[in-house]
């Protein structure tokens, strides 16, 4: 199982200091990722993407309401779930291989298997050869690629991706989109994915959450078959841009609600 | 047979360390069956604690320190006072006429209690001239304070006799003679914790026996003194410091090795401390003395 | 989708379920172990051969005369000040010093082995060099608690900007701020959490030197009052100062960190709390 | 547009230009200024008056006799064994203390004041205790040795952990890493840099611990000749040791960087070089 | 004037440590962006985009070769040129507002005007009412457009922008592309951009320089009139098309040279 619920969940940050002012990122955001489902989360910049993977992931205590898997209430972070953050955030003084291993021995992996699969996930996003560079040592798109291969190592029921493949070219970025969906659909994984991209969108997603100003704007169904088939086929077929323009229009409609 | 060890405390080593190693360096412990280790100490208030904690089994200093324990509760006993004479002087200043030309000037002590400070009061007292109207610092060590008078950061200093041979060369006067002026003023007597007396009486005896037999022969070969003096404290050929001290020793008999106990010269002393206010409690004097394991001594050595 | 409908029901119960336990506050842990402390030593402290220590009624007694007769008031006066001075002048000195040995390779190369070692110096044995130069006053024991306080300051610097993240330098080379404006406007920021290591180190040392340099000048101050009873075998009185130096030392740390809040804010926010 | 035809006369003229003036080894900066030190020392000291001051001529003639003599081997021996154990040991402690106090909210409310205090303890004035405790052979050299390094140790690593950036730790949360294993897979190497600053900061206060030591309970060691040639107005001699006591810190100095280079060589290549 | 050229440069890396190795991140790259000129730098992930960035800005020095900057060979960072780095590179105890001015004073502007000139650039990039947050309380787009106000307010004659507008949503990054077009036009300023995006790609290129490998792949010239017009008219014309499909074509090519 792998149904992932925020409930009414709003999140405010409050500054202290001289210039005291409280920022709400989320507003009674409720939405429900049923299992085995892909949600793509989209919205413009500062509109509570981040916030919200970070409530549903445990690392963000709800100001209000509160976050569900499979029906139960949770706190913090759990194996069921599994991250991609929006910078990477590796650990600066491992290697490419040794941050993969890291979420992998937290799991309680050790030994040979460890190594091996640390470095199959590597190879999956095509940094095979960089296995011994530190974060430092690796391009922002390489970095990137690390943080995702750490994710999916783990295999966790629930992957939260925040723009995973925001700093990747489009060849790199394709591939990839491949692989996720290939992973998704032998494993069933559920995905919430934020992305700035209609078409990843689109390609990606059984449901397309659309964020304003910490808002729930509006779900968009995205009624392809899956799997996908021939990409650029699906791509350029008329089902798929109406559904684009759904989102798109979702996105530029004025705010639902005036406070 | 085995020897047993016996730990005595010390001040660290000056130029009369040929009278104050010469048990120990001399052979003497070992005839009387101990092993005698020397332990130096910074100030003889730190061997005082040392003696208190039970890590020393006897150490030797100046009485001002036990008097001042004793009246707190202390478990200590004087067994014998071997250095009954001051070898003791004010340093100065040339600019500085005499005695009583201290008051308002500056003067070096080793600590607030101990002896130079005792001493220096006892010396102002005299001439009249309060602790208040004189400011005290603390410079260290004899040679420390001797230096401090030399480089003219303060204006007086007490400190040992042994720098009578330097002072013209570096240029300071000798003001006062302990002998001159506090001839009631003992420097330097043996404590034994009453403990360690209950429970190795007979080693005490044994080693102040051995200590006597030390400062006997040490009195009768000025070159054996001197050596050890050397031997201790890493002194030059050319210094004339240990040689002088056994000449100031010699001709003052500052040192007894029958180590005599003299009550009314520690009462004297007790009567100072209150005096300088250093003693606030008053204590009886003859209940701080142990005079058996001296008189077990002589008997030893008697025989 | 928003299905919210079926969860309403037990959104109370969660809700109130988590109910967050609020955290005992801090300053009735510090309190509490404060207390706990001191009854132990209450307690044990009798124990021990009064030569040697003492316990914290008999201290309070001992300090409380210590305070009416004046004799407190003023020696923590006497203390004080040189102490005041010596710190302002380690962090004058010390802060510039470590900021140039930690970006310049050619003063770190040259002078870096000379702070090392000197922060190695054995101070006490030297006093008396300084009391030659500096007489038995203010500024001697300005120099000692100077001498044992800047090193801990430039020494955290010096590191702390040895390890500034080369990418923030990048933003003022980018754009093309001079050497000393990268040292002020980058690098002494992101250092500042080893700064205010440093001078709360510095706080702890320059306490206890002032003791030292009080023991062996002139005798004053709570070092005075220190070596007079421990000479006079009254323990209890040379604790007094002792426990009103590490209260001290408390407060100009707490004051140090109070200070770092106001000019640094967004170092407690950026820092890992749970 | 790839015009390289135009700017290839110009590029060996460019590349020489430049020709990297290859900078002045760091060792032979630091040479250089230890040898100015020395010969200005040399000059300027025999103006000193030789009750206080010396200079490096006559030192290293009474180093040499010191060494000679054996003295000083054996007298370095003595103080360098209780020294490492107390060094050791301070890390020992230092580091996990430093990290607890800095994780735990609790355990910072309820022992932070404790560690603050104590580091601003003047130990001086209470080495009699320390004596009542543990005699004064080898022990109580360790434990004065030991109380004054652990401090530095522990609250530098403190106050690194208490800044160490939030979205570290929370790359141990996402992944469920136990508090324990957060501490030491993450905290730890974060906060490396601050503990190398606290060891280092460790060696100069331990060796100056350790003649303090020397000269506080029974003369012996290195602190034991500083006395002792003090006392024979052999100033020379008296520095004999002190110089030791400063290139033996500088050194150990130099072997914690080395470690520190070995165990986190990131660190040195993500800080800024210029 | 703001002629950029690289002239045969090389960059390596070489990593000390247990396990050394060289990356060579680029290969005797040359090419020249001649003044008022919109170059666009395009090519897979790890490619040497950032370093070619880099070493034309002066922070990172070729290991061979070398930077002109019209016709003189520069060394190290000058006013003439501003940065947008890849990972914007806030200075974190500094406000939005802050970071901004960070780069105006170093100009040498002081008072009301730096105030108000940073002020109008955080609201060029939609962030004015967060001008009093720091970095750590911006969202990962808002601190990308902090980043471009900051070198955008300096005014440079060549700005270097390494993606950019990669974490943006698609409607700011339209605006954001529109405002650097108009800027462009208003000042003739010479432009050299990091992108994965085709789309972006062929809008604000005059020429895309197509990198593989460390190496210079190719170079397409993007001969659409100036100013561009009506964007969405522009995008979905065949001209647009075609040079898309040139580039697209670039990046998917083998390697030219194999080593
Ligand atoms: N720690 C924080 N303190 C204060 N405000 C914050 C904090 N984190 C986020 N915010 C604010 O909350 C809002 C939402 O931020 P969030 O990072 O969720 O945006 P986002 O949708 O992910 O944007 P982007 O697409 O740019 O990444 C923003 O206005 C941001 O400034
Ligand atoms: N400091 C460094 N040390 C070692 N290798 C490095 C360093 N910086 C970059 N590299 C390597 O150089 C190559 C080029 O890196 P660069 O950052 O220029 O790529 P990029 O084209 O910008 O990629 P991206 O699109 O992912 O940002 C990469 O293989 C990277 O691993
Ligand atoms: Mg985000
Ligand atoms: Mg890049």
């Amino acid at each position: 199982m792998g149904e992932v619920s925020l409930v009414d969940v709003s999140k405010q940050f409050t500054s202290r200091g001289s210039n005291p002012h409280t920022v709400f990122a989320l507003r009674r955001v409720s939405f429900t990722i049923r299992d085995g489902e892909v949600a793509v989360l989209i919205g413009p910049s500062g509109c509570g993407k981040t916030t919200a993977l970070r409530v549903a992931m445990g690392l963000e205590q709800a100001s209000h309401g509160h976050v569900m898997v499979d029906g139960r209430e949770v706190h913090g972070c759990g194996h069921d779930r599994g991250m991609v953050f929006q910078h990477a955030e590796l650990l600066p003084w491992l290697t490419a291989l040794q941050n993969v291993a890291f979420g992998l021995e937290m799991k309680g992996m050790r030994g040979a298997a460890l190594h091996d699969t640390a470095m199959r996930y590597l190879e999956l996003v095509g940094l095979k050869d960089s296995w011994n560079r530190r974060p430092h040592q690796l391009s922002g798109g390489m970095r990137q690629r690390v943080g995702i291969a750490r994710a999916l190592a783990i295999d966790p029921k629930v992957l939260l991706m925040d723009e995973p493949f925001g700093a990747l070219d489009a060849q790199t970025r394709e591939s990839l989109q491949v692989e996720l969906l290939d992973i998704q659909a032998r494993t069933g994984k559920t995905i919430l994915f934020v992305t700035h991209d209609l078409d990843e969108a689109v390609l990606l997603a059984d449901r397309v959450v659309v964020m304003r100003d910490g808002e729930l704007q509006e779900i968009v169904d995205v009624a392809l078959p899956r799997p996908r088939g021939d990409i650029g086929a699906l791509r350029s077929s008329p089902e798929f841009g109406a559904i684009r323009y759904r989102i798109w229009q979702a996105l530029h409609q004025a705010p639902a609600v005036v406070h | 047979a085995e020897l047993k060890p016996w730990r005595h405390g010390v001040v660290e080593a000056k130029s009369d360390a040929g009278f104050v190693f010469m048990a120990a360096k001399g052979g003497f412990a070992e005839k009387q069956g101990l092993d005698l280790q020397m332990i130096q100490f910074k100030g003889d208030a730190l061997a005082l604690r040392a003696l208190l904690a039970g890590e020393l089994d006897s150490y030797e200093g100046s009485p001002g320190a036990p008097l001042i324990a004793g009246s707190r509760g202390a478990d200590v006993k004087i067994t014998g006072c071997y250095w009954p004479g001051l070898t003791y002087a004010i340093y100065a200043k040339p600019s500085i006429a005499s005695a009583a030309d201290l008051k308002g000037k500056t003067m070096a002590i080793s600590g607030p209690g101990a002896l130079p400070d005792l001493f220096a009061r006892a010396v102002l007292e005299k001439n009249g001239i309060t602790g208040k109207e004189v400011q005290f610092s603390v410079l260290g060590s004899d040679a420390d304070r001797f230096k401090a008078v030399t480089a003219g950061i303060v204006d007086a200093s007490a400190a040992s006799t042994e720098y009578v041979a330097v002072a013209g060369q570096y240029g300071v006067k000798l003001l006062v003679h302990a002998h001159d002026v506090v001839p009631e003023y003992i420097r330097f007597c043996t404590y034994v914790s009453g403990k360690t007396l209950a429970q190795r009486g007979d080693d005490a005896a044994r080693f102040l026996a051995a200590e006597m037999t030390a400062w006997r022969h040490a009195l009768d070969n000025r070159d054996k003194m001197i050596a050890v003096t050397r031997e201790v404290t890493g002194a030059k050929p050319d210094d004339p410091r240990p040689g002088h001290v056994y000449d100031e020793v010699k001709r003052y008999e500052a040192i007894d090795p029958t180590m005599p106990i003299q009550v009314e010269k520690l009462t004297w002393m007790r009567d100072l401390l209150i005096k300088t206010g250093n003693l606030t409690k008053p204590v009886e004097v003859p209940s701080m003395i142990d005079e058996k394991p001296r008189a077990r001594a002589l008997e030893l050595l008697g025989k | 989708m928003v299905d919210l409908a079926g969860q309403n029901l037990s959104l109370d119960a969660a809700v109130s379920r988590r109910a967050k336990r609020r955290p005992v506050p801090r300053w009735v842990i510090t309190c509490a172990t404060i207390a706990a402390f001191v009854l132990a030593w209450e307690i044990f402290g009798r124990d021990v051969n009064p030569v040697f220590g003492s316990y914290p009624s008999a201290i309070a007694v001992a300090g409380w005369e210590l305070i009416e007769s004046g004799e407190l008031g003023k020696a923590l006066l006497e203390s004080v000040q040189p102490f005041v001075l010596a710190y302002a002048l380690s962090i004058v000195i010390g802060v510039p010093l470590g900021l140039v040995l930690g970006r310049s390779r050619v003063a770190e190369a040259a002078l870096g082995i000379f702070v090392t070692g000197a922060h190695a110096m054995p101070l006490v044995a030297l006093v008396p060099l300084l009391v030659l130069w500096l007489g038995l006053g203010f500024w001697v024991k300005v120099a000692v608690i100077f001498l044992m306080c800047v090193f801990p300051i430039a020494i955290n610097t010096w590191l702390g900007v040895k390890v500034v993240s080369k990418s923030l330098i990048e933003v003022g080379r980018a754009f093309v701020a001079s050497d000393f404006v990268i040292m002020r406007r980058i690098v002494l920021p992101a250092t500042l959490p080893y700064i205010m290591a440093g001078l709360k180190l510095a706080v702890g040392r320059g306490v206890v030197a002032m003791v030292i340099a009080e023991f062996f000048t002139a005798i004053s101050g709570l070092g005075g009052i220190i070596i007079n009873s421990a000479n006079a075998f009254d323990t209890a009185r040379m604790f007094v100062p002792i426990v009103v130096l590490m209260v001290l030392a408390t407060l100009l740390n707490a004051l140090v960190g109070a200070i770092e809040k106001r000019v640094a804010p967004w170092q407690a926010e950026m820092a890992a709390h749970d």
